[in-house]
């Protein structure tokens, strides 16, 4: 069978959904970001102090909606970047989250577990390169 | 004959078949119970695609070869077997084969909509409407200063007619209602809808992809103006829709698409049009989709569309009775009792529906979850996805019994 | 390794894989020679389909489960062979799957054309332009006060180019182009009408109806904006068409069908757009086709598209030099020894084309006899009609032999 | 096998075809009437002398370019319409014309075989009733 279904609620995903760590705001984020994910209805809102200097991630802090898969990687995520330096951020590609997640995500899933992922960076992007992103989307 | 001489499906025998239905994932048996979303083929409908292709496949409409006649006539014939299944007496010049039920309203939106309507004009739609034709629409609308106008959804998921007869007035050019909801499962008053419209002098155009698989659909009876509906939602191919209409308003619409076989006499100034239905299926048609389509509905009237009905309703109450066990599952649509067509959509309150149709997929079961291409009804309901379960001739209440068995595997997971 | 490695096609050896080949009739086998109409299906194709309909048959996209992932999957990297077939680069995002080359000229004509062009705006096409693409620019061009101009055709058959370069010019919006001519075989020079277009900043569409099926077409070579093409005259489906087109291009045009699939958010109010290609793929999409159309890139590949071309230039060289013979044959398109597609259209003196097909039919000799969806180019030509002797894979000298014979009792009978 | 071929080219038939019978034009015609098969691009012409009474057709001719099965069509049908009552014409109809060509028609070629008949229909009615027809076609 192909993979999917309880495979990819192991103990840790369905632990990071139900108490998702680092949620809520943080006051005078350096930078906030927004990101959907519309077929599914999963939303992130993520964000972000860096360290003065602006090359260490300092804090993050969550609040989302949607399923198991979105909400853990948020969670899983804003324990990983605390203190990760924002050049490593901005390279973290779809391996190095299913590789965070521990399981087999199913490609019909991939877009909810990037969600959180997309919504940093492009957070980031938008405060270093005054990128023109509204609002992320993960598509195909 | 009563009606309680129908016997209930044989579904032992039809699910012989169906192949599919004997796949294993995991060690179990698939439960597929994604049939709103598409059905599965029984073999004699395949067996009738590679028939044509290993046998009389041509191109039609020209060719003065035996293939070509066969294909020909096989394919012209298709026209009138489903101008038949839907009681359309005009025959072949009524039925436009399409390439599914988005396309058949696309046509009419452009070939009618986008020629015929302009600012005042309101094209009157449901809050249920799938969005093959609320988008559509929408955009008709927005292209031609029309405006669109949403009957408004009950909270036990039937229309409020009261605020159809408001909204449906003189300036109403068409009136467009899915006959029933692949969300809700409501079966909508489309008869009465359709003399609302007529008294206003406004079209009504009916989408039948949730009502013509699955009952007797007559469009006479209901004076529809037009129709529509998919192949691939009632046992037949992919790539294959129908638009019923009226033979009068076709006979006046302008052509849609443009190209070979849709045109009569062609200069490099100008050109005229064929005949109905050809003036709307421009170039080489979906011609075996439609051989295979008037197969499937040989199949479902073999089968017995009132049956299918009865099968269909009785299967949606019982998974209503066995979901409402436990209290932690909201159902969308009508309640338990009311007639509705073979689906349910619901939320488990602790899973959210995409987690829960991936841990259901680990016992086989195969149910969909999302939006349905419903979005602004989902949003009115306040919930972002539902799960749906939904049916067709070969599914049975061991299935549904199953569904509700990986539904408690779910809740135990995330309890 | 050089041209002259490639071998000639096993033609005993293909034929194995049809079925239809072996029909007879009134005793005589089957001779297929309406190929450019459409062609025969292999068995590897047809078992695809079953295959498909048997064991992976769902809607796409949106599900979770088991079953609509595999037919999500395949149906996506469809695409992806698709686009390695003809050498698109940006793989998926450029491809559109249609029902047919008439919709994908229709979805540039709507999505593109019905917003873009105006009056003073100049769309060029050929003379000998296939019905699909002349009526649907006429009829666009007509709705939007554009004027349609037509690079005229030649004595032998090839485009007038001094007539190109003085045609297409600054106002020039778009060049239409049949890259194989269904009627006279003419292979144009679409790579030097793109250089031309793109001059001039026009966008240049080239119809590869009759290319892609039967010689190696690199969109990006050619520099073509846009390419269309049908499944089912390149040894797959009916019901399946693909439009090529630039990403950056797709990207900025507006959707052409609505519903679902090709959405993002929707409201009530408005609605937002879908990535490529699925923008332009609404309602359920022509799944079963786009996967056998990518076994029948893969059925194509296996046997050399470089091969496929000679095959079919020598059967139609061979044609013409047998047709030649009594003098009383007129052959349209290019003369004896440019190269060619495919195919020949001619007419025998004494006997009406469409006498002609039906005689040939006796002799189960299949072939076609009319206006081939180019009636201003018949009319240029003076003749009402012709007949047409089509190629393709599977096709022998020896049933070119037996097409001249029927001909020749035509003539006799006729005499 | 199916209908079609050389069954459908007997003798008769070609022998009308090559030798027509009643070609040309009447001078003073009660009516004239043209008509075509776009598809095909069989034409016909047919001028209709009418006895003073107009209940009883005299003269006929046709013109035509097209294939044998119409040209021969047109000319057996002007051969019958000699001395036929005018209501008998305006009854005749598709299978009357497969008599009288005594062949079977593929359904391919009917319209090459009903254009005759349709254009001294469509001429009669235009003269008896003021129909608004400018040139017949036949389809399907
Ligand atoms: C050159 C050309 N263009 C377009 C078409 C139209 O193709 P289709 O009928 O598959 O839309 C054809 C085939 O009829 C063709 O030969
Ligand atoms: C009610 C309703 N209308 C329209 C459609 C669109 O059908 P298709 O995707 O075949 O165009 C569907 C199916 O998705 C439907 O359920």
């Amino acid at each position: 069978m192909g993979i999917g279904g309880s495979d990819m609620y192991r103990q840790q995903i369905l632990d990071h959904y139900k108490n998702p760590r680092n949620t809520g705001e943080l006051e005078n984020p350096t930078f906030t970001h927004v990101g959907e994910n519309p077929m599914c209805g999963d939303e992130i809102r993520m964000d972000v102090v860096l360290s003065e200097d602006e090359e260490t991630i300092e804090r993050v802090a969550f609040r989302g909606d949607g399923c198991a898969i979105s909400q853990a990687s948020a969670s899983m995520l804003s324990e990983r970047l605390h203190g990760m330096a924002v050049d490593e951020l901005r390279e973290l590609d779809r391996d190095d989250i299913v590789d965070m997640l521990g399981v087999d995500i199913s490609p019909m899933r991939i877009k909810c577990a990037v969600l959180a992922e997309k919504v940093a960076q492009d957070g980031a992007d938008i405060y270093f390169d005054e990128l023109d992103i509204d609002r992320t989307t993960t598509e195909d | 004959m009563g009606q309680t001489d129908i016997e209930p499906l044989d579904v032992a025998a039809i699910r012989e078949e169906y192949p599919i239905l004997r796949r294993e994932f995991g060690g179990e048996q698939l439960v597929y119970l994604d049939n709103a979303a598409t059905t599965q083929t029984p073999d004699r409908v395949v067996d009738t695609i590679a028939h044509y292709y290993r046998h009389t496949n041509a191109n039609v409409h020209r060719g003065l070869h035996q293939l070509s006649q066969e294909a020909s006539i096989a394919y012209e014939e298709a026209h009138d077997r489903v101008a038949e299944f839907i009681g359309a007496s005009g025959g072949r010049e009524e039925i436009v084969f399409t390439k599914n039920t988005t396309e058949s309203e696309n046509l009419v939106a452009y070939a009618w909509g986008l020629n015929e309507l302009g600012p005042g004009d309101e094209v009157v739609l449901t809050e249920m409407e799938h969005h093959a034709s609320l988008v559509t629409w929408q955009q008709i609308c927005k292209k031609t200063g029309a405006t669109c106008r949403y009957i408004e959804v009950e909270e036990d998921g039937t229309l409020d007619m009261d605020h159809a007869r408001e909204l449906i007035g003189d300036d109403t050019a068409m009136v467009n209602v899915v006959h029933v909801s692949n969300t809700l499962g409501t079966v909508n008053p489309v008869s009465e809808l359709a003399d609302i419209a007529h008294d206003h002098g406004a079209y009504i155009f009916v989408d039948g992809a949730q009502s013509v698989p699955n009952r007797p659909v007559d469009v006479e009876a209901i004076d529809a103006d037009f129709l529509a509906f998919s192949g691939h939602k009632m046992a037949g191919p992919t790539g294959i829709g129908v638009l019923y209409g009226k033979k009068h308003i076709l006979e006046e619409m302008e052509p849609y698409l443009y190209g070979g076989m849709m045109i009569n006499k062609v200069t490099f100034e100008d050109s005229t049009w064929h005949d109905l239905p050809w003036k709307f299926e421009a170039g080489t048609p979906v011609i075996c989709q439609g051989i295979a389509l008037a197969e499937a509905c040989d199949y479902l009237d073999d089968i017995g569309m009132e049956a299918i009905r009865r099968h269909e309703n009785e299967l949606a109450q019982y998974t209503i009775e066995q979901l409402d066990g436990e209290g932690d599952i909201d159902i969308l649509g009508p309640p338990a009792g009311v007639e509705r067509g073979g689906l349910v959509s619901f939320n488990l309150n602790s899973v959210h529906a995409h987690d829960l149709s991936s841990i259901l997929n680990d016992s086989a079961v195969a149910i969909r979850a999302g939006d349905h291409c419903t979005q602004p009804l989902h949003d009115k309901l306040g919930v972002p996805a539902s799960a749906r379960a939904s049916f067709y001739v070969y599914n049975s209440r061991e299935e549904v019994d199953k569904l509700i068995e990986a539904i408690d595997d779910a809740r135990q997971l995330f309890a």
